[in-house]
């Protein structure tokens, strides 16, 4: 960030730049990234089935306008006037509002990127980026998180069963790999010194974060895969266990902008990692030293950045067409008792570093010791932790409450008492109440 | 170690020996009695060294207690405290000795237990009487509540636990807003020394100054709590069901002496601490004292119950001691402190032998009783004594202070003088009345005759066999005996009590003048 | 836009959310209401920071965001277990206690 | 972005020394939450039991050996955030003993076999589904089926030592804390873990739950208005620390109503705390059904923490307004005294007998409170000192007497207890009359020094007032006695457990603190007396 | 930590925040605002449009809900106890490491001014944080089974 600062003394700052931004500008950007989203959607339905096509040796959808690339927009507008059929004992409103919220959260994950450096539109120089807020990264993650409600809403708005076990997964899985993924983010703001999109760019002129912060990096992508429900964390929509997910319900338009919401979601989260971690709009190292970065210069950075996010995309497509499906127990392993214990001690090793670096004047090898003794201390802590409690241990907490899957509701509980009356006249003579205390406890637990 | 502090402890000692011999009834019984009897003894030379031309405050010991508040274990006696002490001393060893003959427990109950609190109740009065630091008379006061509560509510009669109750939060009440009015003269005395203080006599110095509406407030205080305990009405209503409760021997000590410390602490807390809002207020309590001495005899009159009658016949008294203290004349406060003592012993005589009575007759409703001197002409002589005594004929004890007080208040206050003569007259008509009811004429009443009575009861006249109710038995005339000779004695030659008390009352009456005239 | 606007409007959450409380009966209503009362109070530390052009006010926040959350885990706790014990989250049905 | 621009802060300096307890007891709890987690469960209740005391004694080391050489006026520190002066030291001493009586107390194991604390199968049966009558309330299953609960299980919940000691260091943190933030989050602090212990009884586990989502609720409702109110008072001053307000205040240029209305919030969070008068509503509940140890602990700690913190406040941020708000502090006072002991008159519930003498007595420290000077401050933390050793003492005793279903609290069956144990009947006597404020007991001595602070500050009605409602209190005191020594033995009454070396210990220790203050204050008084807020 | 954070430096903050340009009012939004609104009128009108152009043919089948055919379960949520604890505890593990979070943030863009101070402050935070974890992690809280 000094190094920001040292090159460009004069340059205004991104925040007052953007916000001189006149309104035809904003708007212009705001339509730009809708359609973005949209295109990109479009575009990766089709290549996502192409591509895993070819990885099991079919052709993919090739019927479609030209080499089938048309074929998500068809089936766009076939969803459009397929009938909708809405459950009998959904909940209305909350049934309808559901894919609105989703969709409307995942566009705005596109509006703190910055797709590239000052440009000239029309005559004005601005960013290629919609707002430049110090808080950009909480956006994303502010947006990523309310994404859910859509899909719990949904679910449990639906009134069946298996769309609410998938908006139960959904979002227990959400809420688990977000932590992952802010953690670390956390690595990355700190290298950075900023939690504004535009500065961690910038902060990456000398070397891109994903090589500085490899473990974040890993472990950022893992966590969206996980965030976005997708293969093989798709176990919201794992369709052998629950047919659809949490939009088993939904049909037409609905269904239709849940899809675009996640693909949506897709492309705003490998966006977001490129801005994290691979610099950016930044041309990468070789690129770079071409006639002395002018290939940072006016439009070049946005198709840097919008190769390096198909670079992502096409990750996630991969993934898709190799891995199998996680169990659920398995997946919540991994985010709970891989990924978080490794990204703290992770921060609080490369924090350490840092703060010594910055308040100490101490050599490398100081660091190292001082580095590796942070990593015994994790690794001896992580020694401590048993891998699972020996299941002699009757005493532990069963927070699943072993009811899981669910006992059907109507179970009939109270003949309980009805029993004790007939037993209890021998009971009696010693403790008389029993019965009567038996059939209080009926009502007691709300006439179960 | 004075002879008070040692009179002091004797009997708590004495409470803790017995306390230990709960199942041993009779050796609880006389070792008690042992005790008590020393604490006697050790009146003699208490006595034998008070100088009454001396001190304001002799046998004094202090011992520095909470600092923080300058309150001292302070002790010492004036006259009218040595009396009263003597006389607890001395009525405590006869109720002792009843004890079993004439008063018996609830079944179930140990003697053990009823003698040790016995024992605590005298130890803590003494104490009351002693105490020379306001906050640590003000503690006993409220402690002493404690054994009498249990003494009334564990060993008395069948309406025991209402008796018990009703005693303990009008007396507490009472104590409480004493407690504030305590508070108060300490604030005062804090505010003009610099650091407070609890002792009485730099309390008094301090206090007496105070402008008159200041200590009115105070002095409220203080009379709420004394006149709740010296009954006077409208507060005497507890005294009748605790006196009607009680056992015979703690009824004794309650109506001998607890009530006592009333009529005590107006000597030495109310008249020499505010003097002004005395003389202010003394109309409101002549009023008071004179409302209780008529309102007593009248009630008296309904009473079918002995010792509810007798307490009311006591109500009558105080209102009359009350009436000669704030008479505010030398000769109707000295009537009045010997009428303290007088009364203890005529009042606790007449206790003892309607007790005697009801040990009998097993009832204690006037009613079941008559021509009983008949059958127990020791007994109903007794009670005539007794009830003389009571009202105060020439020759007995009483009549000297009776006829000092009306000398004082007539001179100063002659209206209620004459209603309280009055009063006093109504009250020896009703005791004798009682005995002419309860001794006189021929035998008859269930208590006495046919089925009604206990296992001894005679059949109808005619039928000879009156062996059953046996006269008093040489162990209660020994238990009367002392009393019968102070009576008569203190009629002939009242002068030792008056010796002793005339100067502390001359005191504490110049306080109140010059407190007064300021 | 002055900031006695956002005061107001604190304020206002405020008494919506202790009448809620104090109205509703359903344990997870009234405890949401509570949330929000804490919430509006977030909003309001925030605002007068702003004014007072301190910082202070918007790290309060953050600890009474915490606590906010502290509260929940709790809150939720002790609700859950009443709730599976007698199958209603309503505060009426806990009637073995007077309310 | 920030970051680089601002000149590197200098780290706030910390006095290790001076709020090492709490460091200690805060380390002991955290520790103990790892205990629960590593350690067998067999071994778990021991070695709970262990650190936990250990902790407290050693805090207790701490605090001794800090108070000597303490500077008179106290000190300040990490960043004015916490005030360590004479009254924080005292109120810590009186928090660490008591909390050392209340944990033994807690521990115990004897009376109810197993503990008072619901056991893990319990725990299992209540967090399992659910779904029938006897998992879904082991404890009143168990309740039902007379000495052993149905669970069968001996073993206790454990993480209830933690949670005392996390309450605890809430509770220190409270009464030490100069700015109205960190009195917020150690109110939370001491609060949440409070919420929990309260729904862990074994018996009566309804009871219990439904207590603890009592005291929950109202619990959170109160304290988001004491937040509310740090919110104005922090808009008046621009800052929460109470002595910035103090100064804020006596330059009166600012708007009023935000400081008066802060200010109302903030005591009402804090009378709520302290059970204090028209703020009483989940007391008696909470008492009832919260497990007696529990009962004890929040009655006797909390109450000194709640005081405490109400005193620094009114002290140290509200003295210049005290003219303002004491108008509305005597009626609080007044509602509070006449709350506890009208209402006491009515209950047949020894518990809830109890939690209305305590809205009382919380009447009478509110006067204390008032006072505003420094015998009042000694008065006042004198009064909670005595205070919660008794009532703890008299919890411990209500836990001993029992019958086929548990504790028998309900009046009725005390009857006669006297002739079945005259030694417990004696010491309950004892306690009720300190609780009544008869002398040559604590109670007394407390009374007395709050009542003649009082008068000294011209506060004669509510003194008045106060002595004639302690009267009417005495008469519910009376009430259990007369039941205990006076009344029959009813058939099938309670009898009294012998309690094991724990509860003895509680019980002595609370006896012969109420006898001794009783009868010799004068050491507490000074120390009470010490010094005054320092901020 | 953060409240260690003496008001002065905090003021400082403030202040270059201001002259920094970071203007955080309520204008800067509007872009977001502005955004979030075209999505959302995209999305309420492809809701509202679709039952207007799509057709209906009514079928009781239809409506019930999806069950792969098999009989309904009655209808999910309501009488309580159908959403398995676990959720809630995976709920509440949630919002312990989210505050972590929130404070991590604020520590690392303050890192460098704060220096190694603040780092052993916010190493002891994370072990407070860790405690329960494990505690968790060890008494099986993190099991699904």
């Amino acid at each position: 960030m000094n190094a920001l600062l040292a090159q460009a003394p004069e340059e205004m700052p991104r925040g007052e730049v953007l916000a001189n931004d006149p309104l035809w500008l904003v708007l212009l950007k705001v339509v730009l990234l809708f359609g973005f989203g949209v295109l990109m959607t479009l575009f990766m339905i089709v290549w996502e089935r192409k591509v895993v096509a070819r990885m099991q040796h079919r052709s993919g959808p090739n019927r479609v306008g030209p080499g089938g690339w048309l074929q998500s927009l068809a089936d766009g507008i076939k969803l459009a006037f397929a009938e909708e059929i809405i459950p009998a004992n959904a909940d209305k409103k909350v049934y309808f509002i559901a894919p609105v919220i989703s969709t409307a959260t995942a566009f705005a994950t596109f509006s703190v990127i910055p797709f590239a450096p000052q440009v000239e539109i029309f005559g004005h120089t601005t960013y290629l980026q919609l707002i430049d807020i110090p808080v950009g990264v909480l956006v994303v993650l502010a947006a990523s998180a309310i994404g859910v409600y859509g899909i719990v809403l949904g679910g449990w708005a639906s009134g069946s069963p298996y769309p609410l076990l998938g908006s139960l997964r959904s979002a227990a899985q959400v809420i688990s790999y977000e932590i992952a993924m802010g953690l670390s983010l956390v690595a990355v703001i700190l290298y950075a010194q900023s939690l504004s999109t535009g500065d961690i760019v910038d902060a990456q002129v000398d070397g891109w974060f994903a090589f500085l912060l490899l473990p974040s990096f890993v472990i950022f992508l893992i966590s969206i895969v996980g965030e976005t429900n997708r293969a093989p964390f798709d176990l919201p929509e794992a369709e052998s266990e629950l047919v659809g997910g949490f939009h088993t319900e939904y049909s037409s338009l609905k269904f239709a902008l849940f899809f675009l919401a996640e693909y949506v979601m897709i492309v705003s989260l490998s966006a977001f990692t490129v801005t994290l971690f691979l610099g950016g709009y930044m041309a990468p190292w070789p690129l770079s030293m071409i006639g002395d970065g002018m290939l940072n210069e006016g439009w070049w950075p946005f198709l840097w950045f919008v190769l390096k996010c198909l670079v992502i995309m096409f990750l996630f497509i991969w993934l898709r067409g190799t891995l199998p499906r996680f169990r659920y127990d398995q997946f919540m392993r991994l985010g709970w008792k891989v990924l978080i214990p490794v990204n703290l001690a992770w921060i609080v090793l490369i924090a350490g570093i840092r703060a010594i670096r910055t308040d100490a004047e101490v050599t490398t090898n100081q660091i190292l010791i001082f580095g590796g003794a942070v990593i015994a201390v994790i690794v001896l802590l992580s020694l401590l932790i048993p891998e699972k409690p020996a299941p002699a241990d009757d005493d532990r907490v069963p927070v699943t409450g072993g009811d899981y899957p669910v006992p059907p509701l109507d179970l009939e509980v109270p003949k309980k008492p009805k029993r004790r009356a007939v037993t209890g006249s021998g009971e009696r003579r010693t403790t008389p109440e029993i019965g009567t205390e038996g059939r209080k406890e009926a009502d007691d637990n709300g006439n179960v | 170690m004075t002879w008070l502090l040692a009179l002091i402890l004797l009997p708590l000692v004495g409470a803790a020996a017995v306390a230990g011999l709960r199942g041993n009834d009779r050796l609880a019984t006389l070792t008690a009695f042992g005790f008590s009897l020393a604490t006697l003894l050790l009146v003699v030379p208490l006595w034998a060294g008070y100088e009454p031309a001396g001190d304001r405050m002799q046998q004094t010991s202090s011992v520095e207690w909470i600092p923080q508040f300058g309150i001292h274990f302070a002790f010492g006696i004036d006259g009218i405290a040595l009396v009263m002490i003597a006389v607890i001393a001395l009525l405590v060893p006869l109720v002792i000795g009843v004890l079993g003959v004439t008063d018996k427990l609830p079944e179930g109950r140990s003697a053990g237990g009823y003698l040790s609190l016995l024992l605590v109740q005298q130890s803590l009065t003494i104490g009351v009487f002693a105490a020379t630091d306001v906050f640590l008379f003000y503690v006993l006061f409220e402690v002493m509540l404690i054994p009498m509560y249990f003494l009334i509510g564990a060993y008395g009669g069948p309406n025991r636990q209402y008796a018990a109750v009703k005693f303990f939060l009008y007396s507490f009440l009472g104590g409480l807003i004493m407690l504030a009015s305590v508070i108060g003269s300490y604030v005062l005395a804090a505010d003009e020394l610099g650091e407070g203080t609890f002792d009485w006599a730099t309390l008094v110095s301090v206090v007496s100054d105070a402008p008159l509406g200041t200590q009115v407030w105070l002095f409220l205080g203080f009379f709420l709590a004394f006149a709740v305990k010296a009954p006077l009405v409208p507060l005497h209503t507890w005294l009748p069901d605790a006196a009607g409760q009680a056992p015979i021997g703690v009824a004794v000590v309650l109506v001998g002496v607890l009530d006592k410390v009333g009529t005590f602490g107006f000597l030495r807390y109310c008249l020499p601490m505010f003097p002004a809002a005395s003389v202010e207020l003394a109309p409101l309590v002549l009023t008071l004292a004179v409302a209780g001495v008529l309102y007593g005899s009248v009630l008296a009159a309904g009473q079918q119950d002995m010792k509810r009658f007798i307490a009311y016949v006591s109500i009558a008294h105080f209102g009359f001691i009350a009436l000669g203290i704030f008479a505010f004349t030398t000769q109707a406060q000295v009537g009045s402190v010997t009428y303290m003592v007088n009364h203890s012993l005529a009042t606790g005589m007449l206790i003892l032998v309607v007790g005697m009575v009801i040990a009998r007759g097993g009832s204690s409703t006037i009613s079941d009783y008559g021509g009983m001197a008949k059958l127990t002409p020791l007994l109903g002589g007794m009670m005539l004594l007794a009830g003389l005594a009571t009202l105060a004929l020439p020759g007995t004890n009483a009549f000297v202070s009776e006829f000092l007080v009306l000398l004082g208040a007539f001179e100063s206050r002659p209206v209620f003088a004459v209603l309280a003569v009055l009063g006093m007259v109504l009250a020896a008509v009703y005791v004798l009345w009682l005995y002419q009811r309860v001794m006189q004429g021929p035998v008859r009443g269930d208590a006495l005759v046919g089925a009604g009575g206990g296992p001894g009861a005679v059949q109808a006249p005619e039928t000879g066999a009156r062996k059953a109710i046996r006269d008093t038995s040489p162990r209660e005339l020994a238990v009367l005996a002392p009393l019968i000779v102070l009576i008569i004695g203190l009629g002939l030659y009242p002068k030792p009590v008056v010796d002793v008390v005339t100067p502390s009352v001359e005191a504490t009456l110049s306080a109140v003048q010059e407190g007064d005239e300021r | 836009m002055t900031p006695e606007y956002y005061l107001l409007l604190s304020a206002l959450l405020f008494s919506i959310g202790a009448v809620g409380v104090l109205v509703r009966r359903n344990a997870i209503v009234v405890f949401m209401c509570i949330e929000l009362m804490l919430n509006s109070v977030n909003l309001s530390l925030v605002t007068f920071a702003r004014i007072e052009g301190t910082l202070d006010g918007q790290v309060m926040a953050f600890f009474v965001m915490v606590v906010a959350a502290a509260e929940v885990v709790v809150g939720l706790a002790i609700i859950m277990s009443i709730f599976r014990t007698r199958r209603s989250a309503s505060i009426d049905d806990t009637n073995l206690l007077k309310y | 972005m920030f970051g680089a621009q601002v000149t590197a802060l200098s780290p706030p300096s910390v006095d290790y020394t001076a709020i090492l307890p709490v460091l200690i007891v805060l380390g002991a709890a955290a520790v103990g939450v790892l205990l629960e987690a590593f350690v067998p469960r067999n071994l778990r209740w021991s070695v709970q039991v262990t650190v936990s005391l250990v902790a407290l004694a050693g805090a207790g080391i701490a605090l001794g050996a800090y108070v000597p050489g303490a500077p008179a006026q106290g000190v300040t520190t990490m960043v004015d955030t916490l005030a360590i002066d004479a009254p924080a030291l005292f109120l810590w001493g009186t928090l660490l003993a008591l909390a050392f009586a209340a944990l033994l107390f807690i521990a115990e194991r004897t009376v109810e076999p197993g503990g008072a604390f619901v056991s893990q199968a319990a725990l299992r049966g209540a967090a399992g589904g659910g779904g029938s009558v006897t998992t879904g309330v082991p404890g009143t299953a168990g309740g039902r089926a007379g000495a052993a609960p149905a669970d069968g299980t001996r073993g206790m919940q454990t993480e209830v030592f933690p949670l005392t000691l996390f309450a605890l260091g809430g509770m220190m943190t409270f009464v030490a804390a100069n700015d109205l933030l960190t009195m917020f989050i150690a109110l939370e602090v001491l609060s949440l873990p409070l919420y929990l212990m309260c729904g862990l009884a074994r018996r009566r586990r309804l009871l219990s739950q439904e207590s603890a989502v009592k005291y929950f609720l109202l619990g959170a409702f109160a304290s988001a208005f004491f937040l509310y109110g740090v919110a104005l008072l922090y808009g008046y001053a621009g800052s929460v620390r109470l002595g910035d307000i103090a100064t804020a205040a006596a330059g009166s240029d600012r708007s009023d109503t935000l400081l008066f209305a802060g200010f109302g919030l903030l005591v009402v969070g804090l009378l709520f705390k302290g059970s204090v008068g028209p703020f009483h509503a989940w007391t008696p509940d909470v008492y009832q059904g919260a497990p007696t140890s529990v009962t004890g602990f929040m009655a006797a700690c909390t109450k000194v923490a709640a005081f405490g913190a109400m005193l620094r406040v009114l002290y140290v941020g509200f003295e210049g307004t005290s003219w303002e708000w004491r108008g509305v502090l005597w009626a609080v006072a007044i509602v509070s005294m006449a709350v506890g002991a009208v209402l006491g008159l009515t209950q047949r519930d020894v518990k809830r007998m109890i939690a209305y003498s305590s809205i009382a007595h919380a009447g009478f420290l509110v006067i204390g409170v008032m006072t505003l000077s420094d015998s009042g401050l000694a008065a006042t933390m004198f009064y909670l000192l005595a205070y919660g050793f008794t009532t703890l003492a008299a919890f411990a005793v209500v836990s001993l007497v029992r019958d086929a279903d548990g504790e028998a609290t309900d009046l009725s069956s005390w009857a006669g207890l006297a002739k079945r144990s005259p030694l417990i009947a004696g010491v309950f006597t004892f306690l009720l009359f300190a609780l009544a404020g008869i002398p040559l007991t604590s109670g007394f001595v407390g009374k007395f020094v709050v009542f003649s602070a009082a008068l000294g500050e011209g506060l004669a009605p509510l003194v008045v007032l106060a002595l004639v409602f302690s009267a009417v209190a005495a008469f519910f005191y009376l009430r259990v006695v007369v039941v205990m020594y006076l009344t029959e033995p009813a058939a099938g009454g309670a009898s009294v457990t012998v309690p094991g070396a724990f509860t003895t210990i509680t019980i002595a220790a609370g006896t012969i603190v109420t006898l001794l203050l009783g009868i010799y204050p004068g050491f507490a008084l000074e120390w009470a007396g010490a010094g005054g807020f320092a901020f | 930590m953060l409240e260690a954070e003496p008001a002065a430096a905090a003021t400082d903050v403030w202040h270059f925040a201001q002259e920094a340009g970071v203007t955080s009012s309520v204008e800067t939004y509007l872009p977001l605002v502005l955004l979030l609104a075209l999505s959302t009128g995209f999305a309420l009108f492809s809701v509202v449009i679709a039952p207007l152009v799509g057709p209906k043919r009514y079928n009781s089948a239809k409506v019930e809900p999806y069950e792969c055919g098999i009989e309904a379960s009655p209808q999910p949520v309501v009488g309580g106890g159908r959403i398995p604890v676990k959720f809630y505890l995976t709920g509440m593990l949630f919002i312990l490491f989210d505050i972590e979070m929130v404070f991590l943030y604020p520590y690392a863009v303050a890192a460098d001014s704060i220096g190694l101070f603040g780092f052993v402050a916010v190493t002891i935070f994370i072990v407070a944080i860790t405690v329960p974890y494990v505690y968790e992690w060890a008494r099986g809280g993190l099991e699904w089974d």
